[in-house]
């Protein structure tokens, strides 16, 4: 348990520390946003209509685009090699990882999700939906995103793989993450919707760090 | 490292003797040009049902002609896909050597035949739905399933160890396998969310006798076709990586 | 000083190990045999694969024919080996301590507590310091600490006395002989030839 | 030709596309099966 404690905080602190590039994910999210009323017109009524869409769209970008700092950093200066050999089981490390991964990308859009809600003209009533589709999705994409990364890790230019390899991967939880904002099919829809979402979340940040610790021990030999 | 083995190899049983990669090769090498005579064959006849032996549908007009590649198609995207899981299963739990080669192969293959689905299905949309792209549950799920077969071509190619990629990719394709429901469950939620019950009826077995026929003989063959290409690509990794050994060897200068 | 505790009956075994990378190999059938309290220096050409053998026997690298086996050690409490490669694993924007704090919570703390280990390695003063600030050598030195943080009976150690001064190396030679001294081993990959007269020596010649 | 009805155009769009795509393909598979025979004859490789 120790073990798992020390590499989130070691994470972290990293992040924190202005290392890791939490503001440069939130102004991409944010600019991913802002630029589509150029795209498709400043007309209110439909920028609303499209604004939970547009805010998921941005969030997942913006999660899949950092996951190349994940693990490289550690494969490059040892550190992997070392968690490989330590008392604390590989897969606790991965999921201390998973949790620091959202921690330090995906809180950090959905504090600035306001603002873009605000510019895409949501209503109240929209808006707290999507934070929670957003609060109860990005974990599902940490997790594929972390796996991912374990994924591509092994391979030197493995920057830009492991959005394209997750990405079908995470279309669920596009899927039910809008739907879950926008009932065109109800009420119940956009609640069945929330719970599928939630049931995502919950399976993936469950597996993919044995998936991703399996996916190191044999890519680094 | 003895050269190959071959005459000194233990007695192996039928499992382990396909394991060896210069055994599997002398084994199936003789299967191909009979599967190549099938797979023409059967095609032959197939086409020859399609177009010359078989009525239009009442309904669906000649148009049920393009059902013939469509369908066999479509179901080779998702037996490919099947068979590149159970490869991965034997790469992961029994190390099987030949179950790397043929998990490698079959990517490709995959990613045509899934391109192909897709391509028919629009050609077969456009006089029925009016439009080339419908966004409807089945074609959706296709085309993610495209995009998980281009991912993992993109993977082999980018590891240069092959048997170490192999695991990792076989990690990545079970993964992929148990995700290929969910989504196309999500994309049929979506789908039914966003518009009617679709109008595209269902080619299940109620079509009449003299249908079906053409479709299963063009399904043999399709099938058949994949056995027999994905047979000689994996007869082609088996000596690439040989040429990579000799090639290394050369390199470091001890003759072969 | 580190306290009297001695390690259990430990031992590294290798038989008929070829050891390499994929399909390359660098040394065939090589055996060695470590007992506790004995160490063994590796000698050889650069790219005779003294490395890649301290992989292997690490564990990190598949060994290619033959068997590695470490007796003496029982699974449940975690792995029994340190193995130090080339890299360092220090990472700027940490500071010394909390480096060595970090590897002391995910190792387990049953060596010195960290503080003490630095003090032991020289680099009491910079407990404070970006980790970013550290030159080669006291990186080195921080690596020795992280050895004397968790205690492991076994020891592989790659090149450790790159980038050491003198008083690095006679640093590095007494932590050893200390750690042999309380039952543990050591094999080290190293060109130097001060300090570790007393060991044995297996020499890896290129493409046996 | 049989008449192909009205969609004509269709149905031979598709059969020309897939028997395209696929004689691409297998010509693929047996060119790059070729050269590394090829490749692996020049090599001394006598297993075939």
């Amino acid at each position: 348990m120790s073990g798992f404690l020390a590499v989130l905080r070691r994470d972290l602190r990293l992040a924190l520390s202005g290392g890791g590039e939490m503001l440069t994910l939130v102004l991409f999210f944010i600019i991913v946003g802002a630029i589509t009323p150029f795209a498709v017109g400043p007309d209110r009524a439909l920028l609303a209509r499209i604004a939970p869409g547009v805010i998921w769209i941005a969030a997942f970008l913006a999660m899949l685009l950092g996951l190349d700092r994940l693990l490289r950093p550690d494969r490059d200066d040892g550190t992997l090699a070392l968690y490989r050999r330590a008392d604390a089981p590989l897969a606790a490390v991965l999921f201390a990882k998973v949790i620091a991964h959202w921690l330090t990308s995906a809180l950090p859009l959905i504090l600035a999700a306001p603002f873009l809600a605000l510019i895409l003209g949501m209503d109240m009533e929209a808006f707290w939906r999507t934070l929670l589709s957003l609060l109860l999705g990005t974990p599902a994409l940490a997790a594929f995103g972390t796996f991912g990364a374990a994924i591509t890790v092994a391979v030197r230019r493995g920057g830009l793989l492991a959005p394209i390899l997750i990405a079908p991967l995470c279309v669920p939880v596009l899927i039910f993450g809008v739907g879950a904002i926008a009932p065109l099919g109800g009420p119940d829809q956009a609640s069945a919707a929330l719970l599928l979402l939630a049931a995502l979340s919950l399976m993936a940040t469950a597996l993919s760090p044995f998936a991703a610790a399996l996916a190191i021990d044999w890519g680094e030999e | 490292m003895n050269s190959d083995g071959i005459n000194d190899a233990p007695k192996m049983s039928w499992w382990n003797r396909l394991a060896h990669p210069g055994q599997f090769l002398i084994w199936t090498r003789p299967l191909v040009w009979p599967l190549v005579a099938l797979t023409a064959a059967l095609f032959a006849i197939g086409l020859w049902f399609a177009f010359f032996n078989s009525p239009a549908d009442y309904q669906m007009g000649d148009t049920v002609r393009i059902m013939y590649v469509h369908v066999p198609t479509a179901w080779l995207s998702q037996f490919v896909y099947g068979t590149m899981a159970v490869s991965a299963l034997g790469t992961l739990v029994w190390r099987h050597p030949m179950a790397d080669v043929s998990m490698k192969a079959a990517a490709p293959l995959g990613a045509v035949f899934t391109a192909l689905a897709l391509f028919t299905g629009s050609m077969w949309g456009r006089p029925t739905w009016g439009t080339f792209w419908e966004w409807d549950g089945r074609m959706t799920s296709t085309l993610i399933l495209l995009f998980l077969y281009l991912g993992l071509v993109a993977l082999w190619r980018a590891f240069d160890d092959q048997l170490r990629a192999a695991r990792v990719i076989a990690i990545f394709t079970l993964v992929g396998a148990v995700n290929v429901p969910i989504i196309k469950f999500s994309v049929d939620w979506w789908s039914t969310l966003h518009q009617p019950a679709s109008v595209f009826t269902a080619e299940g077995p109620k079509m009449p006798g003299s249908l079906l026929t053409p479709l299963f003989v063009m399904f043999f063959a399709f099938t058949f076709l994949f056995i027999t290409l994905q047979l000689v690509s994996m007869h082609t990794e088996v000596r690439r990586r040989r040429v990579m050994t000799l090639e290394r060897k050369l390199a470091r200068g001890d003759a072969a | 000083m580190t306290q009297r505790q001695v390690y259990p009956q430990i031992l590294v075994k290798a038989e008929g190990l070829a050891i390499g990378h994929g399909e390359t190999v660098l040394a065939r059938n090589l055996s060695l045999s470590v007992g506790g309290g004995s160490g063994l220096l590796l000698r050889g050409p650069n790219g005779a694969g003294k490395s890649t053998l301290l992989l292997t026997l690490a564990g990190l690298l598949p060994a290619l024919a033959g068997r590695v086996a470490l007796e003496g050690s029982d699974a449940e409490d975690g792995p029994a080996l340190h193995h130090c490669g080339h890299k360092n694993a220090v990472r700027p924007r940490l500071s010394v301590i909390e480096t060595l704090a970090f590897w002391a919570a995910l190792n387990g703390t049953t060596g010195l507590v960290p503080q003490a280990a630095l003090e032991r390695v020289g680099l009491g003063r910079m407990a404070r310091l970006d980790a970013g600030y550290l030159s080669a050598g006291q990186q080195r030195r921080l690596v020795l600490a992280r050895l004397l943080v968790s205690r492991r009976p076994v020891w592989l150690l790659d090149e450790p006395s790159a980038a050491l001064d003198a008083q690095g190396h006679a640093l590095l030679a007494a932590l050893v002989d200390e750690h042999l001294a309380a039952g543990g081993l050591a094999i080290i990959a190293t060109h130097d030839q001060t300090g570790f007269e007393n060991l044995s020596t297996l020499t890896l010649d290129r493409a046996a | 030709m049989i008449d192909l009805g009205q969609h004509a155009q269709f149905i031979t769009a598709a059969y020309a596309g897939v028997f395209l795509g696929l004689f691409a393909l297998i010509g693929w598979i047996v060119v790059e099966s070729r050269r590394v025979k090829a490749r692996l004859a020049e090599l001394g490789d006598k297993r075939g």
